[in-house]
């Protein structure tokens, strides 16, 4: 039985180690088959360019400091951008709850908003805001705002009508239900929305660094990439915006989400 | 024993006229149709009274509760209740779902305190006052265990306690009971009377345990599928807890399941 | 008409039993621009089709920008296409001088600094504390732009000077015009005569002013490397059929108006107003000349402005010797 | 009581007419606003068309086909590249499910490689699949597969154990239990990531309609408005595509969602 | 009634061999320790034995069943249960779960054929299994309901003729009666001992009522938190169903709660 314990604590510390195993072993894979590709040669090395190649452009970027620069104006304006949509998506989302009428109908106008791509923001952003990083703010939030919309609406809508009754019950209204229970009885499911959201703000991020030029941000770095044919400084900014991506999942999302499954008892799927 | 007197004597808190609820019956395939549930139900309930309502499966115990909870609008009728000065700011109707209605992201003391702090109760004080109904229903152990890690009857114990925590003037308790061994229940029964006694808080308990309902009610009300509504009310004038064994309370009993029997023959046979 | 992977197959059977000739294609890019008329033209009405004969089959692809019909070229999706001199210089550049080659001009001048009317500026001493915009990052008017600047005292912001350069697409440049938000802009044809027509702006310097004879390469014909080293004949005949395009359109304005104005109501379902055009064509040279020494000159300007990490060694980038052949059997002057 | 299931009758067919009237006012006062907005001339009509401006350039790229063509195209591009997305991107998220180590480090890698903008995406797309339709099919898909991916994953995940737990029980495992249990228990969340990855879709297919011009499709038609700066064009695709995403949710998304809402029981939120 | 043998005779279909479980106690703000649920549990079930188990609150009986149910794997100690070959492709031990695992996107009559269509009865032969036991639970006129439209008994019906209606080798019952009343429990003992009787099935049945333990049980098992295991075991060798008022049935009931009431003292010495 001693011996249960011990193994079963070591299963509860396992994912820890096995997990950045993991991610290593993926990426090694990558970028062995990236190497072989390119060593094989099927497709000509201006377009694909090998990692060494990558490699050394990257070095180049951070030397010149564009990259580290352009990843600190990005990331300002990515949590900028995106923490104004979560406040504003998140607000109106509720009202949404509130109000049904104005819920439903609303619930579609998010979705066809949220088809916007972010070039068809930016000609309203110049016009209404400015060529400028406020005009990207502008895009930011608007790509990323319904879709904060239509996830809190509908994981809200989605918690088991219990939860609410029972806190009704107890005294709960207004903020203290919306603060105390329905977020709370919401969290798994916008986390999931929080993630995609993200990611549309991102998107638009790029879109707008590109088209509403400001010479700084990964946008930038990437746009002029492409504007001189250099495949690797595409490839580089790529690498950038996936580790950023990667990084932000596993420390922010990723915690969050471990954390309340344990509380919920959803790892129990695991087993 | 005596039949309920038409003029109910005392200081009406809570009173129900000509209740009626219908349900959607949403089938797959086929037209909504509905269900009546409660037709023009009238009841009346005396300040510090333990009523105890018993009925088959499905004739609307729940539903009754709901209703008074003021969860659940009734179709037509009206429901008044006396409201309580003293209990400014607090839950006035407290229910105790017959389904675990606990909060899966807040542990047992997190679950027992909420709606004290829905109430705006300091910390100091909740903490104390859940510490206390977390003792008297035994789970001291466990208040800081979160839901999905407690056995059916703990959880129902935890829902005991927040709702008893939360002091309200009258406790609305469905089947709260009924996932429990012998002991333990007994045991509440004994605090449950306890509190009762010293708070002068009014009770409506369903339970389909003729048992405890005759033991614990100072009127027993049968709710019936056949007349939609209450059957058969029975007041027991004598000092709690009732003696089951002794001959006036067994024959109440005996009476209940008779009606009960009746009832369920009508269910057979109207299916 | 044109349109993705549709053929422009010359109408006349083929082959034939008789003609064992091999069937060859070409696929070649173009922009719906004014400075690749010859290509709007030649290449929507049929008449490259026609000048290159049944045994060889046109695929055309239409590009909006550079950047992908150098991308296309590299993953040999196109054999030749139309474009400006830097994607040229910046294909050239990142496959070591290998990917391509240019072999014919296309156009030459069509690019003016337009300054509001109401901006204050007179004079190149007016522009400290100005915003001006050019259409793109490291292009040919950004180059200019910047380049002018520089040669009359000014350094941008980034470069702790006191005026802004701010790139933007065209279109957003007329909004900001519009809106006041910038003073000026470097920009081609149609352009120039739109802003002048419709944002209150003026010319202030015609970028032909610059330059020796008013001549600078805004568009030319690449070649795949490849393609070009096992297809000369068809190259040969592309580049006859361009240089009869130019003369073509050279002669016959009006009606190349026209004709240039339905094949992009075809491709863009717009036209270029009759007034503004004229107004454009006037600024705008169509020639098959390469104007070499612009290239150069402009690609050292990038080079000076740090947007070519090296500088660049073009020396292989012009193949030109089936251009000269042709105009040595058409008895014209020969370029060097 | 009969006045009541009248009454009742009506309020469960009331959201289809409200329901449009709410739409229809919407739409109104936006409209009006612009109008206003127009008249008012804050902003240079060039840059700010009027409504019965943009109308008109709806007429003319409706008459000149190139709208109708336009619809068509992309409609055809959107739902091929989608259907794909949610095939390839829900088969891998349910293999997420079944393997936890490849699923937690997939999970990251997927809100990486969701955040490459999709003009990160078209210089792949040109080399390994060409400058054509199936390019732009690439980076449709591509931009959605992770969206659709996380959304199973995390929507699978977030299931409740107890209903997996039965249905293994009940000797459902494999793709049995996948089809019968995990996809219809996480379908209120699923269609909510569905709706995010239908978004993902159409910025992708915008971006690359721009990116790689076949000359037919919305994106084209956009395009071709900024780089003429004809704002009333750019506001004419707009409205296309905010009218397909307004018909797809309430033809589609919405229709479903209603029916999963009402066989869960959760519009009792509305009460 | 007599003591259990040391040889237990008949034929043995299912055998625990000192069977550990340990839960990990996850609290807020406290280092994750484990707490033992089962310590060494020898048990030996005899083909169509009806056993009964009994224990206070949270001792484990829960846990026992979805160890047996090959649901949960125990931390040590090994389950091996005879085969019945003519099972085959149905499932072989069926749990009704304490907590209504019904699943809510199916109607009464989908949920009570869940576990046929998994295991691939043909549609006919599906609908009229499920038909007869839902109208042996009296639910025939909710057969097309959803299952939040049901009353709390009623669910708990839906689970009794959703296992009944696999008709497992091995029944796992898990306080199926608890939210039922006396009538509709009555009857529902005398089918389940009919169903027992005429088919053999071996069944296990938690319950906190003693009364039902020692009417329904040819042995009786007392779990108990002080031994973490089986603390006593009662054989009942009359014919069934047993009178509780008979003196022989009394003397082990009183036995029984005295058992319990010493347990229960413990479980409150030891919070
Ligand atoms: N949300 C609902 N939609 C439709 N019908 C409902 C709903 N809630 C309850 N009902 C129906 O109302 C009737 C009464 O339900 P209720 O839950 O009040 O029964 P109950 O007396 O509490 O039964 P039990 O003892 O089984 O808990 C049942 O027939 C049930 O099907
Ligand atoms: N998933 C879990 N994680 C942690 N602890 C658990 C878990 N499941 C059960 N437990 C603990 O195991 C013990 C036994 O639980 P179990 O559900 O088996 O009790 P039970 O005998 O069925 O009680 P009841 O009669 O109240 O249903 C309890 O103390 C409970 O807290
Ligand atoms: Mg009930
Ligand atoms: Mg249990």
């Amino acid at each position: 039985m001693q011996k249960a314990i011990l193994e079963a604590r070591k299963q509860e510390y396992r994912p820890d180690t096995t997990d950045i195993a993991n991610v290593v072993l993926f990426l090694a894979a990558f970028v062995g088959i990236w190497q072989l590709v390119s060593n094989i040669g099927i497709f000509p090395s201006v377009l694909m360019p090998t990692p060494a190649k990558v490699i050394e452009t990257i070095a180049r970027l951070v030397t010149d400091s564009s990259m580290t620069v352009g990843i600190g104006v990005t990331m300002w304006r990515l949590l900028a951008g995106f923490a104004m949509a979560v406040g504003i998506g998140g607000a109106v989302g509720l009202t949404m709850v509130k109000f049904q009428g104005f819920g439903k109908t609303m619930s579609s106008f998010a979705v066809g908003l949220l088809t916007f791509p972010s070039i068809a923001w930016v000609p309203f952003s110049i016009l209404l805001i400015g060529f400028n990083d406020f005009g990207i703010l502008f895009v930011v939030i608007m790509a990323s705002v319904f879709s904060v919309m239509t996830s809190t609406y509908g994981s809200i809508r989605n918690v088991p009508p219990i939860y609410i009754r029972a806190a009704k019950n107890m005294g709960a209204s207004g903020f203290a239900l919306l603060r105390y229970v329905m977020i709370p009885a919401a969290t798994p499911s916008l986390i999931m929305g929080i993630r995609q959201a993200w990611s549309f703000a991102w998107h638009a991020l790029i879109g707008a660094e590109i088209l509403i030029t400001t010479l700084y941000g990964l946008g930038h770095v990437l746009h002029v990439g492409r504007e001189f044919n250099d495949m690797s400084q595409i490839i580089a900014v790529m690498i950038a915006i996936f580790a950023i991506g990667l990084l932000v999942d596993r420390l922010v999302f990723m915690r969050l989400e471990e954390k309340v499954r344990a509380r919920w008892g959803l790892n129990q799927h695991n087993e | 024993m005596a039949q309920i007197e038409q003029e109910y004597q005392g200081n009406v808190i809570l009173e129900l006229k000509e209740v009626s609820k219908t349900f959607p019956q949403v089938e797959k395939n086929s037209d909504p149709r509905r269900h009546g549930v409660l037709d023009r139900l009238n009841l009346r309930v005396r300040e510090g009274e333990f009523v105890t309502i018993v009925g088959t499966s499905g004739c609307g115990k729940s539903t009754l509760l709901n209703i008074i909870a003021g969860l659940d609008a009734p179709d037509s009728g009206s429901i008044s209740a006396k409201r309580d000065n003293k209990n400014t700011g607090k839950a006035e109707r407290v229910v105790i779902f017959q389904e675990g209605a606990l909060f899966p992201w807040l542990t047992v003391t997190d679950n027992v305190e909420f709606g004290l702090k829905i109430a705006g109760i300091p910390k100091e004080l909740r903490k104390e006052i859940a510490s206390n109904f977390i003792e008297m229903v035994s789970l001291t152990r466990f208040a800081g265990s979160y839901v999905y890690q407690l056995s059916g009857g703990m959880k129902q114990r935890v829902a005991i306690a927040r709702a008893l925590a939360l002091d309200p003037q009258i406790l609305l308790m469905d089947e709260p009971f009924a996932a429990l061994d012998v002991q333990t229940r007994e045991i509440l029964h004994e605090q449950l009377l306890q509190i009762h006694k010293s708070t002068g808080k009014t009770i409506l308990f369903v339970t389909h345990n003729i048992n405890e309902a005759v033991q614990l009610g100072d009127r027993i009300i049968l709710l019936s599928p056949h007349t939609r509504g209450i059957k058969r009310e029975i007041v027991i004038d004598y000092p709690k807890p009732h003696d089951i064994d002794s001959p006036e309370i067994s024959a109440i009993r005996r009476e209940l399941l008779n009606e009960l029997q009746e009832d369920f023959k009508f269910a057979k046979s109207h299916p | 008409a044109t349109s993705t992977g549709s053929t422009n197959t010359a109408t006349n059977n083929p082959t034939t039993a008789a003609e064992p000739a091999q069937q060859k294609t070409v696929r070649i890019g173009y922009f719906p621009n004014l400075t690749h008329a010859q290509a709007v033209i030649g290449l929507g009405n049929g008449d490259f089709q026609k000048a290159l004969g049944s045994n060889i089959e046109v695929k055309t692809q239409i590009f909006n920008a550079g950047p992908s019909a150098i991308e296309a070229l590299f993953a040999n999706q196109i054999d030749v296409t139309y474009i400006g001199p830097n994607p040229a210089i910046n294909g050239y550049v990142q496959s070591e001088g290998k990917a391509l080659r240019i072999v014919a001009g296309a156009a030459s001048g069509g690019a003016s600094f337009v300054v509001r009317n109401d901006a204050g500026i007179n004079s190149v001493a007016d522009f400290a504390g100005k915003k001006f915009s050019s259409p793109q990052l490291g292009n040919t008017q950004d180059v200019a732009l910047r380049k002018y600047l520089l040669d009359n005292g000014y350094k941008t912001k980034e470069n702790g000077g006191n005026v802004e350069v701010l790139p933007a697409s065209n279109g957003d440049i007329f909004t900001l015009l519009v809106k006041k938000d910038i003073d000026g802009a470097w920009v081609p044809e149609p352009w120039v005569a739109k802003h002048v027509k419709e944002a209150n702006a003026s010319i202030f310097l015609d970028e032909r002013d610059l330059w020796p004879n008013g001549d600078f390469v805004t568009a030319h014909i690449i070649v795949r490397t490849e393609y070009l080293n096992q297809n000369p004949d068809v190259i040969e005949k592309l580049i006859k059929a361009h240089i009869d395009e130019t003369n073509w359109i050279n002669s016959h304005p009006d009606e190349a108006r026209r004709v240039f104005n339905e094949q992009l109501q075809v491709l863009t379902g717009k036209t270029i107003p009759d007034d503004e055009f004229k107004d454009a064509l006037s600024r705008l040279k169509l020639t098959y000349d390469p104007i070499k020494d612009s290239l150069v000159e402009s690609a050292n300007a990038a080079y000076d402005l740090g947007y070519l990490r090296q500088k660049p060694d073009l020396s292989e980038i012009y193949d030109l010797t089936i251009l000269n052949k042709v105009l040595r059997e058409r008895g014209l002057q020969e370029i060097t």
